[in-house]
């Protein structure tokens, strides 16, 4: 057992870090989320010169080769950045679907692409109805001929207003809730019949509703198989999950360097009030709270790659649940510990809360991986 | 011992009841349980409303307005309006500079004020957070020199609540500069149109505008804006904030907003089904519920404690447990209710905060969940964080 | 509303205090638990001489007619003392059953008795297999002519190796856990068949395993419904659970007060431990919990004799809820901040800490009741 | 970064879990699952057993009988002895004076103590501790005034674990008076035997009697019983105590309760099913089980960082969080399995205690549930509070 980086990973993680710290501060950030995207199209090209978007690929896609390990220290340096790019949805989701789902066609045709940061990916899974269940599909895709016609209403696709191309889950067999019967299909922004309405997140980022009204794919357009892709966009949401899970690190550790900094600097009845006792046990409360996620994360990490899709599964729902547990006790505290100005938009800690807020949403909250860790017997109990 | 209300306490509450429902127009409710901040106009509207009925201002004395309710009738007059919900009066105003001028004011101050404070005549705003001051209140740094009959004011005032829309700050500054650090310092009101004073909006996480900065540059204020004596102005403002009690547990709003909370949950879906049919959900909010209720008794048992020995205006330090019990089940409340969204608190409703006009998404109701969440987390810091009230309970109540 | 106590309860209240304070020292309570019966035959003389046991009954049943009012402020008394004595399963369990379920013959011959200390009950619900549930009935009463034979065994019965008699719980009709075809019988400790086992609980009360083998009674034994007894019994209880959120709240009080002594007088580092701002916090944290359980266990006293049984029933289920979380935030925190000796049995706090534990365990757990509650819809929704 | 057991360290593993299957009598095991205290006996013959093969003090130096082994092989042997389970060697030996002679011991006290520690012919027991002195172990007031070739020793000591069994205690006693608090305290090894030497126990919460009082009364120690250098006791105890915290997290021991609450919970009904197949318990016996995992890694990266810059023996600040979370999880699960018994937990069994021939009542498994929890709130007091860990990583790790 080794926790330490390789020099490779060291590099990464240096000229990443020397590449955000540069160009993501504050006011940096302010900028690029009042811009026309919301993001930054600059650091978009500079992260595809790192190589950053060729990561998670194998070599003989024409990528780096790089593992989930490789993953989470990019997602951790971009959560600490607050990051707005596509990148999550583009190289780690999108990235998953074709590294997973992509037959040898596929990932020649859409793996360079995305490499050479041509080509963004967005993920529309969520519907009205469906909250976190990945099997709740009323969107449905309809086989004519060869292809597929979809029809169907999708929420909060994030980066669905800037990605070229969506991942589309849609039913081509079954009930709104059977487990069997979903398909994933690969559908051009552009085409006839969809519709994106994008719009700002609390955290900043942007997200879209899609509706699919109509569109017809070809055959080329599915990815796995069309009657039972559910193990497909689980092992995707399970690489997902597990790169959120670094990133909130970068997040929780971001917020509680503010607070401990804040700590010693402010000054209330004529001392820091880092002084205060219960403040400092506040802080620590934190500090301890981000240890366990970091453990936990690194965990998810380590399991992220594995094809056992049971003991991956424990490992994904146990981290996020111990991230949502622990990013609401960092980010809460960061908050109360900074008092007032934690609460407006010109100090940095409550953009970071928000954004921990949000990640603890994403991909069901603490309470609902609790319930489904529990629903497999427990994490010990294997 | 006997915890139930009286009949004439019943029949006191159904008047109540009976009032909002004739006279509160139904768009002003909906939009309180929407979760929108409260519109100036709506607010001008139902307090002069309340106004004419007589019950603008219950707790004030009398002969200014007041309607000689006894506590217990007070709070049941604030619990109705609250979970109804009504808009709840401005507070600067009717609970903070008002019971001030009724007290310590002269009779000028008393005879022109007043009135104007209890039709909302006058949109008042507090002046008495500074930047870095925080819990440390007394630290203020904001000068007024006598300058023949008018002092000259010069500093910065922050966190100040719906300023934007004020007529009138009521300010603490530093008229005596060597006093030590709560001597010195007196109670100014001044007009917000006076030269020198100029309002920044302070944008809050949840996107909002509610708090503003107010800096203050050579604003000739007039002598006769002093109120009660010059260096005394801790006394009045230790007054004033202990007068802030009775409203800071917020029984009637979180019920209220648990109601709200049950209502959408029936609407949303999880796992296929309502998620108020989730036994999981239902024991979290119940959890909440009864701490709410627990906290009502104890509020009430405050309430009765005043009753009985006379409203002196006087904090009672064990009333430290409404604020923080207070804000907790607030922030409890605010959190269920982004929970209750799922992934559709994920959206930033442009249109609830700047008025565009982008097309609103679905469900619309979600728009003020995550922004509620982020704005409540103020609760615990406002009026006193919760650790300077637990402060307060060591040392005044366990002697610690 | 009025939360003060009237002249005759401020007389009640004080002079239990007085009585408790003088002879219920911790080596007099020592004494008592170590002697054969565990607890003290001359305060149980006491108690009959203050009118404590007849206190609960009508006064047209020879009782002196006081409500849930005054069975709180005694239960609040006797649980800062922590007494011993069986008055709980005697005068408010037994008590409540001869109220709301004895006919006129069982009410004139039981409740003399019980008012003049003669007569001490028990009531032997718990099961090996019912957990916390009422209507889990596995002991029998068969039905024998005119009476009953009953078989079974009884767990955890409170005082039951003193009582003179039992209540008890038999099932006369249906499956295990139907809720109908519950009876309750009047048994004597002493009939045929019945055994006795006792033994001292966690927190030095004392109680018994009984088994019951051919135990015939008459038909005179049977209290209210016998095939629909289980109403009886939930009144019963709640009325029981009432009781013991009061003794909570004397249990919770003392051990506060011990420890706030405690903080003052114990010093390390040179100073008093009461001057560190955390452990100031924890003993604030205590007393937000005390009062807030104060506040309702009010409303269940308020509700205790309501004949509405759902609203009657939700309050105290509240109370049980609100109860097991404080009286656990209190109990942990009051040995915590006493460090070492508080684990110790020379020092009071630790026996406090039992007898709260205990109760919160006592007709079912915090987690229990709440979950109860939301079964109901919650505490608001009526 | 490779987070999987290397295969040398899985073929170890296999290693330890052949070497306990073989070699821990079933009935040893027993008992400690049922949750009784370890019995001398079985620590004697076990500790016993461990030399023999060479396992009975992994960490200490390889000359002293040490293993060798790198902090990962030692963390696996440890962890898989605690969720077999199998006796814990007695660490006032093997992990506190132990190491404490052998690194500032002479010849002569090695050549003595080591190997009969190692073998378990001597059992240890620990003189830090006194009353009034808590986590401020400092102020420490037994004096040892040195006479000849003496020391005469003078004081009282409390909390003395398993006391009762000791053959030799070692104490940290006052022999520089004038010197301030930290200085002047040397470190003493005390033949139990010696006159003036008086065991009395301490009963705790759970009924049980596992810590004492020593009172030192004209003791007579020769002074070749001091370890290292007169008045620089306080260096020795400080690496001492920076020892503790391989083990503190204790986390095979969690597991092995875990799997315990499993077992027990199948046998418990909980609405006529049986406890296991409530989803609201599973629930919160697996968010123990998550913050248990978690924890294991932490662990883990402190043990990586020691074996990466060598086991300096100076506790890494952040190795307080083992204490903290350690205590916090090993707290819950015995609170879990007291749930898990119900009303079942209130029986006092006496037989359990005291060896009285009461018969058992049922379930016996439920005799040690209520008890463990009580005894268990000792862990976040000993061996510095909770409260003092935190106060550490504040200042240390946050510099506050």
């Amino acid at each position: 057992m080794d926790f330490d980086l390789s020099e490779e990973q060291s590099i990464l993680k240096d000229s990443l870090d020397r590449l955000l710290g540069d160009t993501y501060g504050f006011e940096d950030r302010k900028r690029y989320m009042a811009s026309a995207e919301g993001w930054s199209p600059q650091l978009w090209s500079q992260y595809t010169e790192m190589g950053l978007l060729a990561l998670p690929f194998a070599e003989e896609d024409g990528g780096l080769g790089g593992t989930a390990v490789e993953t989470a220290i990019v997602m951790e340096s971009l959560g600490k950045a607050l990051a707005l790019e596509p990148y999550f949805t583009t190289a780690i989701l999108g990235g998953a679907f074709l590294r997973y789902g992509g037959n040898d066609d596929q990932r020649a045709r859409y793996i360079p692409a995305v490499a050479e940061g041509a080509l963004k990916l967005a993920f529309a899974q969520v519907e009205r109805n469906s909250r976190f269940d990945l099997h709740h599909v009323e969107t449905t895709a309809r086989k004519d001929g060869s292809g597929y016609v979809l029809n169907g209403q999708k929420s909060v696709v994030l980066h669905g207003d800037c990605a070229d191309k969506l991942f589309v889950t849609a039913r081509t067999a079954g009930d709104v809730r059977d487990e069997n019967g979903i398909g994933v299909f690969l559908v051009d922004a552009t085409a006839q019949g969809v519709t994106v309405r994008g719009y700002r997140t609390q955290d900043g980022l942007r997200a879209a509703e899609v509706t699919f009204d109509n569109v017809a794919v070809g055959a080329e357009a599915v990815f796995g198989d069309a009657e039972n892709g559910l193990p497909l966009v689980r092992r995707v949401v399970d690489t997902g999950i597990a790169a959120l899970a670094a990133e909130s690190i970068g997040v929780m550790s971001a917020m509680h360097a503010l607070t401990v900094d804040y700590l010693k600097v402010r000054k209330q009845f004529g001392v820091a009030i880092g002084q205060f006792q219960v403040l400092q046990h506040a802080a620590v409360d934190m500090f301890v709270a981000i240890e366990q996620a970091r453990s936990i994360s690194l965990y998810a990490t380590m399991m992220a790659d594995s094809d056992d899709a049971t003991e991956r599964t424990r490992a994904i729902h146990a981290a996020k649940a111990e991230i949502g547990r622990g990013g609401k006790i960092v980010g809460e505290n960061a908050i109360q510990l900074h008092g007032g100005v934690g609460m407006t938009m010109e100090y940095a800690v409550g953009h970071y809360f928000k954004r921990m807020t949000m990640l603890n949403i994403a991909h069901g909250d603490a309470d609902y991986h609790l319930r489904a860790l529990a629903a497999m017997g427990g994490l010990l109990a294997a | 011992m006997d915890l139930r209300y009286t009949d004439e306490q019943l029949a006191f509450r159904d008047e109540v009841r009976a009032f909002l429902t004739e006279n509160l127009p139904e768009e002003i409710r909906a939009r309180l349980i929407d979760g929108e901040k409260v519109r100036k106009e709506d607010l001008v509207f139902w307090s002069r409303v309340l106004n004419e009925k007589g019950w603008a201002v219950p707790h004030w004395p009398v002969e200014h307005g007041g309607t000689g309710w006894d506590p217990m009738k007070q709070y049941i007059f604030l619990e109705e309006t609250q979970k109804w919900p009504a808009p709840q009066p401005l507070a600067f105003g009717v609970n903070m500079v008002g019971p001030v001028i009724a007290t310590f004011g002269n009779a000028g101050q008393k005879a022109h004020y007043l009135p104007r404070i209890a039709n909302l005549d006058d949109w008042w705003c507090q002046g008495f957070s500074e930047p870095g001051a925080g819990s440390d209140l007394a630290s203020l740094k904001t000068r007024a020199v006598r300058d023949g009959d008018h002092y000259v004011v010069n500093g910065q005032k922050t966190w100040t609540t719906l300023g934007q829309f004020a007529d009138w700050i009521f300010c603490l500054v530093r008229t005596d500069p060597e006093a030590k650090k709560q001597s010195g310092i007196s109670f100014l009101l001044i007009d917000m149109k006076t030269p020198g004073v100029e309002v920044r909006p302070i944008q809050t996480i949840d996107g909002g505008h509610e708090v503003n900065e107010v800096f203050l540059t050579d604003v000739r204020v007039p002598v006769e804006n002093l109120v009660g004596e010059e260096n005394k102005g801790w006394d009045y403002a230790k007054f004033l904030l202990g007068n802030e009690r009775t409203n800071i547990a917020r029984v009637g709003m979180s019920k209220q907003r648990i109601a709200r909370i049950r209502e959408l949950a029936a609407l949303e879906l999880s796992g296929g089904r309502p998620l108020l049919d989730d036994p999981r959900f239902i024991e979290k909010l119940t959890a909440v519920e009864i701490e709410l209720k627990a906290l009502e008794l104890t509020q009430l048992r405050v309430v009765a404690a005043d009753a009985k020995r006379g409203n002196t205006g006087k904090p009672d330090p064990a009333s430290s447990i409404l604020k923080i019990k207070g804000s907790e089940i607030q922030q409890a409340t605010t959190a269920l209710l982004m929970e209750v969204m799922g992934p559709h608190a994920l959206p930033y409703h442009e249109d609830e905060i700047d008025g565009s006009n982008e097309l609103p998404i679905e469900p619309d109701y979600a728009a003020s969940a995550a922004p509620g969440y982020f704005n409540f987390r103020k609760v615990s810091i406002y009026g006193g964080s919760n650790e300077i009230q637990k402060n307060i309970i060591a040392k005044a109540v366990l002697g610690l």
